[in-house]
């Protein structure tokens, strides 16, 4: 199953099982039909296609879940969530702590994160770290098709806000599922980790697209003889420090993985948690960061390449945990 | 015992409306009287709220709607506890009149257990279940009150939504993605500006190329009510709701009134107008004293029944202002409840070290 | 040997102005044989664009203009080197025709050292002296536009400002924000929307609760102009820049046009739209077609000179398009360029691990 | 001279220096008199008042900057700026980059940043780590009236957009001010932290009003014969990281400071470049953080307090880096 297929069967399901969740967003409805069939199934009342106002419709989103509605509330790509930021943070993240818990907010805020092919600087922000930032909401990063159905299901029927971050790359490829999570009471649990690979020689932690190479990358350093912990960590907040604590106990060394920007994203957090927590004392070597560059995403694709991580590079970086140079 | 009276011509202006509402409106003694009382009250929560600010009580943003209590009392009248109802931060009247109270209000002033969100939110987050608040960005309600009303069309409620805000907020751009949005999906959804005449320090015609809000919505009908006379404010809000009931999407209403006091307590409020325009509006369109003209001319009570109203009124705010000093402030654990909704929290929250951690 | 030609009734429709444009053209000869030969070349340059996008040497989005190239060029013709345009991603003929080269747009696409952008922005990120892009997000770029005007007023320079966007995008809450600053601050800006009646997969009336563009402005004045008619256009775009200069504050114009192809290349473009609308508006409305009617009608030259000029102009974009696929792709080093002023950045920069560092 | 006089000045000094620029922003001209003397001396034309439409008048800065003015844009709080965030980092921080170096933008955005007293939670965020994310933006965090003055007059030089982010509640606050500070060449430099105060044993790096806080701390610190070095970090990008390495190599501890939420935040970041560093094998303790709470910032008195760092918890996390608990 595609994680695009996934996805829709997540939100086909809890339509099915919930009157109150609809979808809304930019050309969720009529366009070149990505979801064709929810419009077929449930109608323009249910599947709406909005203006290209994203504060406003973000906005209109928070309010009809405020008044009790679980809307699902798709943005094109999040880097257009920018222009919500503030409906998503203030209204959203906000409004259940500011009225002393007198008013949830169920809604899911979802759409494409990071960087797509070739298309440049305002195109390909990775946004897992500011919204993880955010007491109040909760921030999810699934990888697999699996990922993607389970927790978009507990997504649409958490009592919180939830910010859903795809990935644009991941949408065509396919995936196993297991026969539980052909189910429709499918769901896992949002600030969870997995362990998609165990190891006892490093432990690569990474989210969305960067599994994918983090799980190339063990299979590399397999063939040299190492064995590598690939940990999925599927949600940004809460953030599983327990689960990486424990293989870092194990492995004694930490990659960390992802393609947002370096600076203060979801590797430098991690590595500032296990530095504080009793998992230090177990590192034998420092904690490694791999991360996009520091710099615009640029549009050739030479330079793009540059610019985001890769298979190899992880290899490279597992082996400088592990003090091998070759 | 209901009776009709006339408003004044200079009532209503409309856009794009075929009629406006009907000049004769019907009232009954009670009512008018209970109005009298609550705008009395209402001032008097507010005037409350002045002095525990200046005696350093009340911490922060403290913003007052002393001269534009036509707007919340009249509004409620003429409504159903079913309709919905949002504005910005100049909170305190809606929250009372949509089922909070005073005591309620006060404490959450006074940052205590009693405050309606429990000391929580402060002066700008005030919730009742048909009041989304009190909300401290401006112009943000306004698409978060498209949305109550796409909900209660969604959920095929017969009820109206209104969302309010202020002249300065009114040129804010997702004030117009709302409209746009109300417009193409036919919403419930009643825009209510609250026109008094400034924005903080800038005036009206600083801010907006337009000021005759009520004509800002495009293909969006308006209707322009004046808002410092509460049975003019009464009738303008029967027609919305009824217009927005009977299917006919959205409405832009402009309530033109004034505050009296400064933006907020730490204004002044003199540097960007003349006290001679303060002072006039003060006794010429006071809307308490406009009702309480009305009410003595029509012979409904005198003067000192009147006066015997105001009484209770304070003296119902000075009780409920005691008990909200009496409340204790929050419990030091409510600092971790209400991040998430109860039983759905992580296993564990970060306080400002690695040692502050709150298990749930 | 300026002559005098007569648009047709329909071209334009005003709000708020107390008369359109004159209806009387002055042409020369020379000037609608260059725009003949300037549409044909922009239509060439997108083609060669989309054949190249399917040969995969072009990635990501890439958005044409196949069918809008009376607006890019008609502008040109009515406006100097001095004034100044900005628009969205749709916007390769507007590089070229405001002083970029055909080479350099088709360069920046391929992701070449010879792109404009030396290849860093790809199709929706160019730039001249006089053109401000070439901007990815829906909206943005009209605030930006009114900034440019702004300065243009502070500067005191007698220069218009075309700020650029879609029906779609119009309406973006910040097109309000801009639309009020402007008329609030008398800026000489030209708000141009074009109109091709579909935001990616959404037609006007499903986007837009009002699809007269051009009265959307509020107390702006606005003209509605034939998108299609180069000749009406030019005249329009002669008529806002005046306006603009003449000190009159802001203007909304609406092109109404119409584009063939999807909205970007992974778009068929026939789901949301039947394939006899599209045959129907290329076959009655083309802009190219039109403006050769009105040159064979009017004798300026015949359909073999025309041919000629296609000829030429496909020639110059095949030259073009080799050239700027001879151009190496960035130099590595320049990842780490253009990030900051140079002279003014950080001491080093990171790359994707610790080891990957580059010093300035 | 207090931070307010001192931001003062350095405009007043930029603008009477160089005709194009100007601020702009809400009640920035005629509105209680904050900037009553500019509007005085510059007139409407320099100092300009706007609508409240954050997303509008900043894309606006950024246009006229592309123009060729300077614009200060002035947020009342950087919390507004939310809705103007789009243009801030997508049409300020990356169109230089997109171009090729062909459009420069010299916009300084600037306001108060963090929480004000009493304002809760929508009113109180800082926003450091999420500008500090974004390649192409400068971003400042000044402390005392020196900084200020001298950051504000570089951010206005400098040829990049700046995110300037002051705080509400040092305003008030005086400052001694040295006699190179009072003249109107007085220029700091970007990027660069400043070391307030030395010392040997422990290492305390803050930025803006957390400044303050530390050096009380030190202050008590060497009460008990404990000598803390506290560096005000001064700008967020570029982050000084060797000033902190210098300082821990000699120190061997350190504590980061911050007002800011937890995750994703400014001492995550050093925690993880200091990891990274040839200064981790300095360290004698874990990096410790001080942060603010990982809840939205409460309204009421007492619960605030507990929300945001302050003096004695500073203490007691530097006595904790030092392995000593009382
Ligand atoms: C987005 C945003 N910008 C600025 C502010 C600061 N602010 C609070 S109230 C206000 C004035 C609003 O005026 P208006 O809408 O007329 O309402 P009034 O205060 O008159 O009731 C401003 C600028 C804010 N809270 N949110
Ligand atoms: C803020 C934002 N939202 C969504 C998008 C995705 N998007 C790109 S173009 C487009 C349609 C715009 O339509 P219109 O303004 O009519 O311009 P046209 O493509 O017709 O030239 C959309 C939704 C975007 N780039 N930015
Ligand atoms: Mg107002
Ligand atoms: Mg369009």
């Amino acid at each position: 199953m595609t994680v695009r297929e996934a996805l829709n069967a997540a939100m086909e399901e809890e339509m099915l099982r919930d009157e109150s969740v609809f979808i809304m967003g930019e050309e969720v409805a009529r366009y070149n039909g990505a979801y064709k069939g929810l419009l077929d199934k449930f109608g323009e009342k249910r599947v709406v296609d909005t203006p290209i106002t994203e504060m406003g419709f973000a906005g209109l989103a928070v309010g009809a879940a405020l008044a009790g509605l679980r809307p699902i509330c798709e943005f094109m790509t999040w880097n257009f969530a920018m222009q919500a930021i503030d409906q998503i943070v203030n209204s959203g993240g906000k409004t259940y702590y500011m009225s002393g818990g007198n008013v949830p907010c169920p809604v899911v805020f979802r759409g494409p994160n990071g960087a797509a092919a070739g298309v440049a600087a305002q195109h390909s922000q990775d946004y897992s770290a500011w919204y993880g930032q955010v007491p109040g909401l909760k921030v999810v990063s699934p990888w697999s098709a699996e990922d993607c159905k389970g927790l978009l299901k507990s997504a649409i029927r958490d009592p919180n806000p939830v910010v859903f971050l795809e990935n644009e790359m991941l949408y065509g490829v396919s995936f196993p599922m297991s026969e539980a999570a052909l189910r429709d009471d499918f769901l896992l649990p949002i600030g969870k980790a997995k362990v998609e690979r165990e190891g006892s020689d490093v432990t690569i932690v990474a989210h969305s697209k960067m599994v994918t190479h983090s799980l190339e990358a063990a299979e590399l350093l397999a063939k040299e003889g190492i064995k590598a912990e690939v940990i999925n960590l599927r949600s940004i907040r809460p953030l599983d420090i327990d689960t990486i604590k424990k293989s870092v106990k194990k492995t004694n060394r930490l990659v960390t993985v992802e393609g947002g920007f370096p600076a203060f994203g979801v590797g430098s957090e991690i590595c500032a948690q296990i530095v504080e927590s009793e998992a230090f004392d177990y590192l034998d070597a420092p904690v490694e960061r791999v991360t996009g560059a520091d710099v615009p995403t640029p549009y050739a694709k030479n330079l793009e390449d540059l610019a985001f991580p890769d298979t190899p590079l992880i290899v490279k970086v597992a082996k400088r945990a592990l003090y091998r140079t070759n | 015992e209901p009776f009709q009276v006339k408003l004044h011509e200079d009532s209503f202006h409309t856009y794009r409306l075929d009629a406006p509402p009907n000049f004769e409106v019907e009232v009954t003694k009670d009512m008018l009287m209970t109005m009298y009382k609550e705008m009395s009250t209402m001032r008097r929560m507010e005037m409350a709220a002045d002095a525990l600010y200046k005696a350093k009580l009340i911490r922060g943003f403290c913003h007052l709607a002393i001269g534009q209590e036509a707007i919340a009392v009249g509004l409620e009248h003429a409504i159903t506890k079913q309709d919905l109802v949002i504005t910005a931060y100049r909170c305190h009247p809606f929250a009372v009149m949509r089922g909070g109270t005073i005591k309620g209000v006060i404490g959450e002033l006074l940052g205590r257990q009693a405050g309606m969100s429990n000391g929580k939110g402060g002066s700008m987050h005030i919730f009742t279940p048909n009041f989304f608040g009190g909300n401290g960005i401006v112009g943000a309600q306004v698409p978060v009150g498209a949305g109550i009303a796409f909900a209660a069309k969604y959920q095929e409620k017969p009820i109206a939504t209104f969302a309010m805000y202020g002249d300065g907020a009114s040129n804010q751009g997702q004030v117009f993605e709302a409209f746009n949005m109300a417009k193409l999906w036919n919403l419930p959804c009643v825009f209510v500006c609250e026109n008094n005449k400034y924005g903080m320090g800038t005036s009206a015609e600083r801010s907006s190329s337009n000021t005759q809000y009520y004509t800002r919505g495009d293909k969006i009908p308006g209707l322009q009510v004046n808002g410092m006379d509460i049975i003019a404010v009464l009738q303008a809000c029967r027609f919305a709701k009824n217009w927005a009931v009977s299917g006919n999407g959205p409405l832009v209403m402009e309530f033109v009134t004034y505050r009296y006091g400064g933006h907020s307590m730490s204004d002044p409020g003199t540097t960007y107008r003349t006290r001679e325009e303060i002072q006039r509006m003060r006794s010429t369109q006071d809307p308490i004293r406009g009702l309480q003209h009305y009410i003595e001319e029509w012979g409904l009570a005198t003067e000192e029944e009147l006066k015997k109203l105001d009484k209770q009124a304070k003296a119902e705010v000075d009780e409920a202002v005691e008990e909200a000093k009496a409340s204790p402030e929050p419990k030091i654990e409510d600092l971790w409840t209400d991040i998430y909704y109860k039983g759905t929290e992580p296993p564990f929250m970060r306080g400002r070290e690695r040692e502050e951690v709150h298990y749930y």
